[in-house]
């Protein structure tokens, strides 16, 4: 892959003195200078609200508007547009099909299915379904490799669960999850299949057809485009079959005093204004990284982890956590006794940015038997050399809490 | 205030649209019909049903009714005009054509078939009212979606 | 107010060979390069999630999110920036409130009390929760003088109504409504009171603690800030007891497998990633409008919409809407025969943006009589020379449609 | 790896507090406590208890438990150091004290009532990590609000 370094303003401002190394791409992804110009292009010549303009602004903002819906659907090898509903992020997404699907399909007694690893966005909001139907939530298990327990995941099958979720890629653990495999199996125990996109959809080809899930999620801010803008991919006839969501202007079709008859998708689940700046900041992003190659990413980022794995191996005292064998750009560890945090803090003083926590996976710590743990995540801008600075400085850590030089 | 038309708008508001605008033929509703199709604009709130009465497979009558701009109603009403008395699947290959025409299709603009609606060839400059010159051409596809 | 138009990029375009003359703030303003630098500035030098990062640019992403909160809280007149809570939108606003204190507050039998003036982004959400609590949905009249009819509002309060809702100003007809009065008499009732300020906290100055309204709503777009942002202002002790909307990261406390606890105020209601960019840009909008002078802007506005409709009185058959005196910048009308989608097609050729179609209002327009109305709405940007633009496309729409000339 | 410590690490991690931190003094729990206060840091995940035996209106006894960084424990375990045996007054009028040093108040840091804890003054440059030191403050706080 090129290196497109230079393509990214922030990446040529200083922290501390240093230059910035940022490794926390897994929590949001830096911009590209084309980003950044669309947005202020949009606000200079195009801005308007959609959908309800006979204008010629009105007119050429809705068009931008919909063509990143047709692009989005591309990118992610989804057949319809019309299932291409714009909304904050994952976590929206996700309440989204859970409020509303969810009010529809489970009921009392019924039986939810999500894994052990995912992120506290994939889990709370089906917690909240679970409570306010009175249905079983499941939490399938992981093996001791990291990966979704697939002997648990066909016994939870067997309780006909009304909705199954896992996350396609784990946020903490690298795990790159067998989405076509367990989507299946979901399929044939009568199940509907939501899938947290968030870390994939940046890192890899992704192509919701082929996966056949019924609903696939991300975030636009984790894939180089603006905050405030992501994706909830639904099939079409489950989509329609859904009762609103977020009631308002342009979900309706006919609105009387006490009830009101609403639009077809997609337009049904897109109450208010929408976020049409973060739309076509997502759509320059999309084109940013197609013309990179979505397999080229992936190799890259991979080969990144690789090395990161590698090198991190040789620092005396560092536990790494998640899968041996293949695995996203996410490097999850902990280093002798010095707390993830205190960690943080260190690196950072060398202008290496690395997130410290629970990493909103609750569950997933007390599976790995901390309370928080340091990651690394690794997208299109890092380089070997980034790597090397996160050696460097976590030997820097090791000295200042008193242990020798490796 | 005339401008060359360079914008369109002359052709746009030409004498015979406004003419089927303020003179909408077959206009109201039928007692007795086969199909009955209520279509609406949500984004401008156009508002139209059709009525069809079907013998075998000609219509053999066809009111619309509703309220909406001088597009939407105009070309209901020539619509209406041209598939009284036609097969149904001959209406549904000229929706095809005025569908083709209103994409910009000169071709389409120019088959005589379309009679008075070619006077609407001019809606494709204005992307944002196609939707209203296609509503009452839409509610006859609706209508007729399950009929041979 | 000093002439502002130099610092808003897009009004220096041409449409259709015209300069463009925008009349539709009401829809969605225009951003002033401040904002717009704002945004590029943020993605350039601050970009980080916020709240979970213990290095630099994470400290002070949060900081400057954060600090955009204290911003909104002053400037509105809210009390606690815990009671700010960042939203999408209005529509968003409204829907969590009708959806987290809907549940808890709203039973079988009970009343909720709107008016025939509401968007519909303040009328859809109040529909679904009375039809998910079979409810009774009370929606008051207005008077011939197009104000909240306070007669019938006192009968519908003596239902003793759980919640009551209105606009502060109408988006079609430029109505203010006596917002501290109408919620006197709320209180008084033993209502909550929700206040769609979507089209005031833009034009003139707002002070919530003085209003006494229990959650007060609003959207950044449409003052000067970038799509994807807004504000539920609401008090403190009632945000408290609120179970939480969305579920995911950044909202909890601590979380088990089938159950979590919840994080304080305002985080509880802010799951996933928020729009950080969105509220730096909120930030940069406040400051603009806040050098200006909120009285400015109002007077501003109010000048321009008194010479609007002197002006447009003298078109020959041309209909105005709306109160007799007092109004905000909102000048809707209709003229003789010709749709309104036909005027804004035929003024566009002439580089004037107005809006046409039933504005999010379909009840008001059955009031009005009228299926759709032309609508002209004013802002900062706005001057007389803009009203003479609109006043003259219009006589040209009266000539295309065959009317002599006045 | 010597940097001259101008980002203030150095201090950050000095013995005095890696040492708090592996030798946490009063950690544990009280069998018998009159007051039990759990916090977390959501953001972080850091967790903390705080237990309190008072007599009368003086701690006679206090312990903490829980995890977190090395600046969260190492503060909560001076803090125990700090005010047990204290009347309730004093340790919150040392919580206020501890408060402004985090803060930035050099006058605070100078104030030799807040023992070992000075030795945390350094944690104000960092402001993230602020939360952390205050964490068994807060708990402190909390468990003695109601108390005179
Ligand atoms: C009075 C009023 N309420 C609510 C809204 C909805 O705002 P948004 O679309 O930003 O959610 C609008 C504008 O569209 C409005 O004018
Ligand atoms: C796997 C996963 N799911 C969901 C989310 C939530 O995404 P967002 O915060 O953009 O809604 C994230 C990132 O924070 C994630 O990594």
């Amino acid at each position: 892959m090129r290196d497109v370094r230079s393509d990214f303003p922030i990446l040529h401002r200083e922290v501390h003195g240093h230059r910035l190394v940022y490794l926390d791409s897994a929590a949001t992804t830096q911009k590209p200078r084309q980003v950044i110009d669309a947005i202020v292009e949009y606000y200079s010549s195009l801005n308007a609200n959609v959908h309800r303009g006979a204008y010629d602004l009105a007119v050429r903002a809705t068009e931008a508007y919909e063509a990143v819906r047709a692009e989005v659907a591309t990118f992610v090898g989804a057949p319809d547009p019309n299932g291409v509903i714009f909304v904050r992020g994952t976590t929206e997404a996700i309440n989204l099909v859970a409020s509303s699907l969810g009010r529809v399909r489970v009921q009392k007694g019924d039986t939810i299915v999500v894994t052990a690893m995912e992120h506290h966005s994939n889990l709370i909001p089906w917690q909240l379904l679970a409570e306010a139907r009175e249905a079983h939530l499941v939490m399938v298990e992981l093996t001791a490799d990291w990966q979704i327990d697939l002997a648990g995941y066909r016994r939870a099958l067997e309780r006909s669960p009304k909705i199954v979720t896992f996350t396609h890629v784990s946020n903490v653990l690298g795990t790159i999850n067998p989405v076509a495999d367990l989507t299946r199996l979901a399929h044939d125990a009568g199940a509907v299949v939501l899938v947290d996109g968030a870390q994939a959809v940046p890192h890899m080809p992704v192509n919701v057809a082929a996966l056949d899930a019924d609903f696939y999620v991300f975030s636009g801010h984790k894939m180089l485009a603006p905050m405030g803008i992501g994706a909830l991919i639904g099939k079409p006839a489950l989509l329609d079959a859904m009762p609103p969501y977020q009631g308002g202007g342009e979900m309706i079709r006919t609105v009387h005093d006490t009830s009101a008859t609403y639009a077809p998708l997609p337009h049904k689940f897109e109450a208010g204004t929408p976020n049409v700046e973060g739309a076509v900041g997502l759509g320059a992003a999309i084109r940013y990284l197609d013309a990179l190659g979505m397999d080229e990413v992936a190799a890259h980022e991979r080969a990144l982890a690789r090395y990161a794995l590698e090198r991190l191996a040789t620092i005396d005292a560092l536990t790494l956590y998640g899968p041996a064998g293949d695995r996203a750009g996410v490097v999850s560890f902990t280093l002798a006794d010095i707390h993830p945090h205190d960690l943080a803090t260190i690196v950072d003083s060398e202008g290496v940015a690395i997130r410290a926590g629970h990493h909103c996976a609750q569950p997933l710590m007390r599976r790995l038997d901390v309370a928080a743990t340091a990651r690394a995540t690794f997208y299109v801008y890092n380089t070997r050399e980034d790597v090397d600075a996160l050696v460097a400085a976590l030997e820097k850590a090791r000295t200042l809490f008193g242990y020798a030089h490796a | 205030m005339p401008d060359g038309d360079a914008s369109g708008l002359t052709e746009l508001y030409q004498e015979l649209i406004l003419d089927h605008y303020r003179r909408p033929r077959n206009q109201g509703s039928l007692e007795a019909y086969t199909r009955r199709v209520a279509l609406a604009n949500p984004t401008c709130g156009d508002e139209l049903e059709l009525d069809l009465l079907l013998d075998g497979d000609t219509i053999a009558d066809v009111r619309f009714s509703g309220h909406g701009c001088s597009i939407s109603q105009a070309s209901a009403s020539m619509m209406t005009q041209l598939i009284k008395g036609k097969k149904v699947a001959e209406a549904r290959a000229l929706a095809v054509r005025f569908n083709e025409m209103l994409h910009g299709s000169a071709e389409a603009a120019r088959d005589k078939s379309l009679g008075e609606a070619r006077a609407l060839a001019g809606v494709a400059k204005f992307p944002v009212r196609v939707k209203c010159a296609l509503l009452g051409w839409n509610a006859l596809e609706e209508s007729t979606r399950s009929q041979p």
